[in-house]
């Protein structure tokens, strides 16, 4: 395993978490978590964690998301922050 | 400086992570940030475990089939994944329950911004 | 001392709670209810009695209840000085739940129940205090008395009762959580602190900090209940509740079981060697000299008849305080007597001023004129514990008080006696014009009408005693055998007391004690006669011309210590107890909600702190 | 507030990443994780459980209990979000008996 | 996200095409779950994300008539009591809570032809009731997430 | 015969019960309350029997699965966790039965869901406490909490505030016990308390070590409570339905302390959170100051439930401050308070609700004339304020005096001062209700005050309240004495063959 692919991949994983919690738009900022759940799992395969991987990306990025999306488009989609 | 670079930068990168889900979670108004905060904090501890699991040149913790007299320095330590496992599970229920609160709260006080919560709910 | 395993202590303890539940239970029978602790009170006084023989022989009865701390357990142990007290309190229960009964039905007092199952346990605590064998059970039952005394203080309900009721509280449980502190510090130096004759601490080598440090923490705790000035001033407040609970207050239960404690701490705790060896008698002596003093002082400036009589107890305690401080075995003797003797003299003058009151609802001096004709019986008992009050014989106070002042001088004080004296001049010149007043010759001679007779009798009674025991202190019960029996244990190397050449120098003493105070008292009754004869305010007016230079010279400058310092401590202890009556509204919303993030931030400021230091290290 | 946090945090970024110095480095075979349970895992695997993946294995088997209660960290969700938004039967007149609805008219009308 | 969709193509593809595909995937994830990557969570998030989808398209009224709240909460509670009962059963047997070592499955090789170890063979369960555990709790988390605001 | 299978026992009826209270319920509501009470029951025998097992013949190990600890998970049932085990299991029952009609009034509509997370609450509890594995601790906590989280949101509008607070709090405190669990992991290799207390033993420097102790006491210590740390808590506890508030006051916090407890016990090796890390410093600083602010707090409250919320801050330091002396005496007392004050603020907040049911109020000031209506709910509760303060021979002296005394033993002069000083203060705000119900007029009752349960019936002459309601309090009340006169029996043979 080329540890320079991760490093790069978690910078795009600390990018796509600066995202998240920066946009206003909820649902652009959820697409932006689901977006580093699927990197991070992405990261979790590379490193071996197969099982872990898939259940990131099952867990994390699917349901979690579909979750957020389900309570947010009941709600308001702009934040304050 | 590359060598440490390379022994550390999982740990470096998790930390970074977990301060930047903190900060969601303390700084931002809108609690659905707050949650998105959360989960980038549960899932840099679960990135944090997994990095500590590696093991140079091993491989997946899937034994092969039909080769006996595997060696445990074949394969990645298996435990910390089965911990993630189960902390990905416990996010993914607080996450669900949060929503939940989030939805509830939303239809008793018609908003989500943690300040105007605390405001109506002092008066 | 030879201690014996015996249950008595323990039945001694149980009959009072027993009681208590009785009465608690058939608080709707009015009548069964008020018939418990009566019927208690005979048994308890029974069961104490009936481990007086023993006791007398150098017994002590020893019931272990059970242990209740590492190391330490509640012990009730019949020791001599525990019989004192426990035969006093078990004896005025008797006569003051006969006087309670008529006092709140003649009063009509709501409550009822509630009083007498708080009185009742104030008992049992009472008899806890006497019979507590170690420090633990001293504390324990200490702070109960606290506790189950709170709700007579603060009986009436209105708001003047409840602020006694809290000032009660905040000086008495403050002195109480002293006192657990000295406690907790013996039992951490791992000394054994069974109550022992001559001092548990005298064997254990302490530094000089922690004998002090204990001293301060045992004496103070026990002052406060004691009075000592300018520890008192919830005594006076406490005035608001029924004269019953005066009564129990001040003559039996709580501010005797202050001085008890003191004793306690003095001959049972540190010893005498040890104490001298501190010099820490002198912070004692000089305490409780000032407040006999200031004490009587300020007793005499109170119209109040109650108030007086407060004042006059807070003096009196200071008599069995310096009594123990000076450290003598005839001293310790005159200062157990003084319990017995105050208690009886003191419960019938309160026993007297609820009478009147329940019967006119006068409560003031100036209003009692010629009221001795009205209640003959009365003011009797009450002229003849006034005259005891003064140390005049044969009345009890004479007794105890020939002990004290001869103690003193023992000890080579001879300044302490003075000050005994002087207190009985002065105890004189504060009761003996209530009297004089009350038999003012009226010139319509007011409607004959003593109050109830549940209250009569039980006054009478205690006058009587105050009569009995002065002419034989050993009458019945032995006290002064079992005061000279605690002397003598706690002064071994002194002798004898009663015997040959002492005896012969106490009661020449006595006389002469008693024969300056007679022609002092006479003096002042004949001039206070004659002024009345007179007519007009010569007396008075010459009593203050002449009492000016004494008051500018010793009232006035220790008024002025005494005022402050006590005005500093209620401020200390009234601030914290403000708390308690200000209405809880003005306090809404003290404590908000801040938002999330400042409970979040100091979760990691706490985090960030500890792994700086762990980081660092 | 935020710069608070900020001050709190960079710290705080700091130290986590200074103490992770002591951590193994990155795929170290020696690594204590990698020397104590693992191979035990490895080999009670192959030799009881006979499954390929050593994760399911461990999972379900080894430290199943861990797994037990993680499902029911699952079901705790689950019925506490019953519990936080279901919904009584309807009554006669349309509204429903709940005892944490109190929305005031206000509720759905004032919007951020 | 609730309200009927009329697109009889979207209907098509999603319902006749995917969501099949999908519940196909999650069984062969759970069943495979013990030789490749995969489980019990894995299948069930993924066969709840197939019912969320089929009930996006279908609308939540008509995948709530099939599938309530009370029959999932029945099967969540019946899918980790499985799990449970796995763990009894050998304490009642006499071993620890969970030995699947001592488990009475032998007769199940003989049906299934081929040679599993009794623990394999409770692992499969276990995983079997995680998997109607976390699928069911999954779709209740969905349907009341999005129903609260949709019916009144 | 071994009887390790005592330890499984203690959780397994709770959990089982979980599983089956929300399908039964949804047939027949009415059964929820008595299959969740039989469950608790069971749990509490099971308990009580661990316990006399572990008298009897010394700690107790079970291997789940199976499998041989440190590989597999291990739960351990020493004196201490059996202490504890049966404190949260019995406490807890008495006020499941007393709460009843508060569930009925609160969630009746939802029996089901909300025994349900009780039961698992409880099991996530117990859990804990009989665990001996750190994630398994883990694993239980987040069961515990999660159930807590919800059940406090169901309390009215506030309620919700503090529930989510408590949740995003909550998380916090489980992540950052998950990363300590995580670096102590990577140090030594092993999950397993006693396995990491053999390698520490043998090798404990680094500052990854460091770092996990840290980072699990922060953890625990915003599940504990620990000032400041605990500002979840106040709101958490006034604004959760009365059904909740009864329930997780007393033990839910007491199993974070306990949590810490067993780092101290059975993870770090002596004196290493003394000595190499300063978490028994910090401990003892953060729970001195909480003892004063929680005590200061509570005496400016106008809300029962809120002052007894800061009164378990107060009393939570205090059991932090035993753990940061650590010496045996002083862990004794820590541990002796853990039971005391669950079972006094069990009473407390059970005659708080009872108060509740019958008049709908709960504000200081609306007791007042209280002693005389609803005599048995106020001797509860002055039974449960007279130990609170600690006077003598109730169970809250016990603990304030072994505490007390350690600190005179080690020279904490201000451990002295502060832990007799809390009494004071304690008495402060006590009195003000006890004054008022005791010896004020009743007031008399407005209708729509703040503080009132809309649906609560606010009737002006009620009576005490239903004996269901009264007997599981006064139960608590008079334990609270007989704990106290019995401490030396618990102290000598449970608690100090345990530290």
């Amino acid at each position: 395993m080329v540890w320079e692919i991760e490093l790069a991949l978690f910078g795009l994983l600390v990018l796509s978490a600066v995202v998240a919690l920066s946009l206003r738009d909820l649902i652009a900022a959820v697409a932006a978590l689901s977006v580093y759940s699927f990197m991070a799992a992405a990261l979790l395969a590379m490193m071996g964690a197969v099982d872990v991987a898939l259940t990131e990306a099952a867990l994390g990025a699917g349901i979690t998301v579909v979750l957020f999306i389900g309570a947010i488009s009941v709600m308001h989609r702009r934040s304050v922050d | 400086m590359i060598d440490e670079i390379a022994a550390r930068f999982p740990y470096w990168a998790t930390a970074v992570l977990i301060v930047i889900g903190l900060y969601g979670m303390i700084a931002k108004r809108s609690l659905v940030k707050k949650l998105i905060g959360m989960n980038i904090l549960q899932s840099a501890i679960i990135l944090f475990f997994v990095a500590g699991s590696l093991r140079e040149g091993a491989s997946v913790p899937i034994l092969f089939e039909g080769a006996p007299g595997a060696r445990a320095e074949d394969f990645v330590n298996p435990l910390p994944h089965v911990l993630m496992l189960t902390a990905i599970v416990v996010g993914v229920a607080i996450t669900g329950v949060a929503l939940a609160f989030l939805v509830r709260l939303r239809e008793e006080f018609g908003t989500l911004d943690e300040e105007s919560l605390l405001e109506q709910v002092r008066r | 001392m030879d201690v014996h395993a015996s249950a008595v202590p323990a039945y001694a303890l149980a009959i009072p709670v027993a009681v208590a539940l009785a009465v608690a239970v058939s608080g709707r029978w009015p009548r069964l209810r008020d018939l418990w602790p009566v019927a208690g009170a005979a048994v308890l006084l029974v069961t104490v009695f009936s481990m007086l023989g023993r006791v007398t022989e150098g017994e002590v009865p020893t019931a272990t209840l059970i242990e209740v701390s590492l190391g330490t357990s509640i012990v009730l142990s019949a020791d001599a000085a525990g019989m004192i007290f426990a035969l006093l309190a078990s004896m005025l229960w008797l006569v003051s739940s006969v006087y309670s009964i008529g006092y709140l039905r003649a009063l009509g007092e709501a409550s009822q129940t509630r009083f007498h199952t708080a009185f009742s346990l104030s008992i049992a605590a009472t008899i806890g205090v006497a019979l507590a064998g170690n420090l633990l059970t001293f504390v324990l039952f200490y702070e109960l008395l606290t506790l189950v005394t709170y709700p007579l203080v603060a009986h009436r309900e209105t708001e003047e009762a409840r602020r006694a009721g809290r000032k009660y509280l905040a000086y008495t449980l403050s002195a109480g959580i002293v006192l657990i502190g000295g406690a907790v510090w013996v039992q951490a130096l791992g000394i054994d602190a069974t109550f022992t004759a001559g001092g548990f601490l005298g064997g254990a080598d302490l530094g000089n900090a922690t004998r002090w440090g204990l001293f301060a923490l045992l004496a103070l705790g026990v002052s406060v209940k004691a009075a000592v000035m300018p520890l008192h001033s919830w005594l006076p407040s406490a005035m608001v509740a029924p004269t019953p609970v005066s009564a129990l207050l001040h003559a039996v239960a709580v501010v005797k079981a202050g001085v008890f404690g003191m004793v306690r701490v003095v001959a049972f705790v540190f010893g005498p060697a040890l104490l001298a060896d501190m010099g820490a008698w002198i912070v004692l002596a000089v305490a409780s000299g000032t407040t006999m003093i200031v004490a009587s002082v300020l007793a005499l400036r109170h119209d109040n008849l109650k108030r007086r009589l407060a004042y006059s107890t807070i003096g009196h305690l200071s008599y069995i305080v310096l009594g123990a401080a000076v450290l003598g075995p005839i001293a310790l003797t005159g200062a157990l007597l003084h319990i017995v003797g105050h208690g009886l003299t003191k419960i019938t003058l309160f026993f007297c001023a609820g009478a009147i009151h329940a019967r006119t609802h006068k409560e003031n001096v100036s209003e009692m004129d010629g009221i001795g004709w009205q209640m003959p019986l009365t003011m009797g008992a009450f002229a003849i514990a006034s005259l005891s009050m003064a140390g005049i014989p044969p009345f009890v106070i004479f007794v105890s008080k020939s002990y004290l002042a001869w103690g003193a001088a023992d000890a080579g004080l001879g300044v302490f006696m003075v000050i005994y004296l002087a207190s009985g001049v002065l105890s004189a010149a504060y009761l003996l014009p209530v009297v004089l007043r009350a038999f003012r010759p009226a010139r319509v001679r007011p409607r004959y009408g003593e109050a109830d007779l549940r209250m009569v009798v039980p006054l009478m009674l205690t006058a009587a005693g105050a009569l009995a025991w002065g002419i034989e202190p050993d009458l019945l019960f032995g006290f002064r055998e079992l005061a000279e029996n605690v002397a003598h244990a706690v002064f071994p190397a002194a002798g004898p007391l009663v015997e040959n050449e002492t005896a012969e120098q106490v009661h020449a003493l006595e006389r002469l004690v008693a024969g300056g105070i007679g022609i002092l008292t006479a003096a002042g009754i004949g001039a206070w006669l004659l002024h009345d004869r007179l007519g007009g305010d010569a007396v008075p007016a010459l009593g203050r011309r002449a009492a000016a230079p004494a008051r500018l010279l010793v009232q006035a400058p220790l008024e002025a210590v005494f005022t402050t310092a006590q005005r500093a401590t209620d401020a200390v202890a009234g601030r914290v107890m403000a708390l308690v009556s200000r209405p809880p509204e003005a306090w809404g919303g003290v404590a908000g909600r801040p938002p999330l993030g400042v409970a979040l931030a100091a979760v990691l400021l706490t985090f960030g702190v500890v792994l700086v230091i762990a980081a660092v290290r | 507030m935020r710069w608070l946090t900020a001050v709190l945090l960079i710290p705080l970024a700091a130290l986590l990443i200074y103490v992770s110095g002591d951590l193994p480095d990155r795929g170290d075979p020696d690594a204590p994780a990698n020397l104590h349970i693992s191979p035990e895992l490895v080999a009670l695997t192959e030799r009881d459980i006979k499954i390929p993946n050593l994760v399911s294995a461990v999972l379900a088997d080894v430290r199943g209990y861990d797994t037990l209660g993680e499902t029911l960290v699952i079901f705790t969700a689950g019925l506490a979000v019953l519990l936080v938004l279901m919904r009584g039967p309807r009554r006669a007149d349309g509204t429903r008996p709940s005892a944490n609805t109190r929305s005031g008219p206000s509720a759905r009308s004032r919007d951020r | 996200m609730t309200e009927q969709h009329d697109s009889i193509i979207l209907n098509f593809v999603v319902r006749v095409l995917l969501v099949p595909f999908i519940f196909v995937f999650g069984l062969y994830v759970l069943v495979h779950g013990e030789a490749s990557p995969g489980g019990g969570f894995q299948a069930g998030a993924i066969v709840a994300a197939g019912l969320v989808l089929a009930r996006l398209t279908a609308g939540a009224e008509h995948g709530e008539s099939r599938l309530s709240t009370g029959v999932l909460v029945w099967l969540a509670s019946a899918g980790i009591t499985i799990y449970l009962v796995t763990g009894i059963v050998p304490m009642l047997m006499g071993a620890s809570y969970l030995d699947y070592g001592v488990l009475p499955l032998e007769w199940f090789n003989a049906v299934a032809g081929h040679e599993r170890t009794n623990r394999a063979m409770g692992i499969f369960i276990v995983e079997a009731g995680i998997f109607m555990g976390v699928f069911s709790v999954l779709v209740i988390m969905y349907d009341h997430l999005t129903q609260r605001l949709s019916d009144d | 015969m071994d009887m390790g299978y005592l330890a499984i026992l203690i959780p397994l009826p709770l959990l089982a019960m979980a599983l089956a209270v929300p399908v039964v319920a949804r047939v027949r509501s009415g059964a929820a309350f008595p299959l969740s009470l039989a469950a608790s029951v069971a749990s509490t025998a099971a308990s009580v029997l661990a316990l006399a097992a572990v008298l009897e013949g010394g700690p107790l190990s079970y291997a789940l699965g199976g499998w041989a600890p440190p590989v597999g998970i291990e739960y351990v049932v020493d004196h201490v966790a059996a202490f504890v085990a049966v404190v949260v299991t019995s406490v807890s029952t008495l006020v499941i039965i007393g709460t009843r009609r508060w569930a009925i009034r609160e969630v009746g509509d939802r029996l089901g869901p909300f025994y349900g997370l009780v039961l698992l609450l409880l099991a996530g509890l117990s859990g804990m406490v009989v665990t001996g594995d750190l994630f398994n601790l883990f694993v239980f906590l987040e069961i515990s909490s999660l159930a807590a989280y919800a059940l406090v949101f169901m309390g009215g509008r506030a309620g919700m505030v503090a529930g989510f607070r408590y949740l995003m709090l909550g998380t916090i405190g489980g992540a950052l016990y998950l990363l300590g669990v995580g670096y102590l992991y990577f140090a030594t290799g092993t999950l397993n308390m006693a396995d990491v207390a053999r390698i520490l033993e043998a090798d404990s420097s680094g500052r990854a070590v460091a770092a996990g102790a840290v980072l699990i006491f922060t953890g625990l210590g915003i599940k504990m409570a620990l000032v400041p740390l605990h500002l979840w808590l106040p709101d958490a506890y006034t604004y959760a339905p009365s059904s909740v508030n009864t329930l997780i006051a007393p033990v839910m916090t007491k199993v974070g302390a306990y949590a810490m407890l067993r780092m101290f016990l059975s993870v770090f090796p002596d004196g290493y959170l003394r000595d190499a890390v300063p978490v028994a410093d910090a401990l003892l600083v953060l729970g001195l100051a909480g003892i004063v602010l929680g005590s200061v707090a509570a005496m400016v409250q106008t809300d029962i439930r809120r002052m007894l919320a800061y009164s378990s801050v107060a009393n939570l330091a205090m059991i932090a401050v035993g753990l940061g002396i650590g010496t045996p005496l002083a862990l004794v007392a820590a541990l002796l308070h853990i039971m005391n004050h669950a079972v006094m603020k069990a009473a407390l907040f059970s005659s708080a609700a009872s108060v509740r049911l019958a008049t709908g109020f709960s504000a200081v000031g609306d007791v007042a004339g209280l002693g005389r209506r609803m005599p048995l709910t106020m001797a509860a509760f002055t039974l449960g304020a007279v130990s609170m303060i600690g006077i003598p021979p109730t169970a809250g002296f016990f603990s304030k005096w072994y505490m007390a005394q350690a600190g005179v033993a080690e020279g904490q002069w201000l451990v002295v001062v502060v832990v007799l000083g809390s009494s004071l203060m304690t008495a402060v705000y006590m009195f003000r209700v006890l004054e008022r119900a005791y010896l004020h007029p009743q007031a008399p009752v407005v209708a729509g005050v703040a503080g009132a349960a809309p649906d609560a019936p606010g009737v002006p002459g009620a009576a005490e309240s239903p004996a269901d309601v009264v007997w599981p309090m006064m139960v608590l009340a008079a334990a609270t004495v007989v704990l106290g006169v019995a401490n030396v029996v618990i102290v000598t043979h449970v608690l100090e063959p345990g530290v």
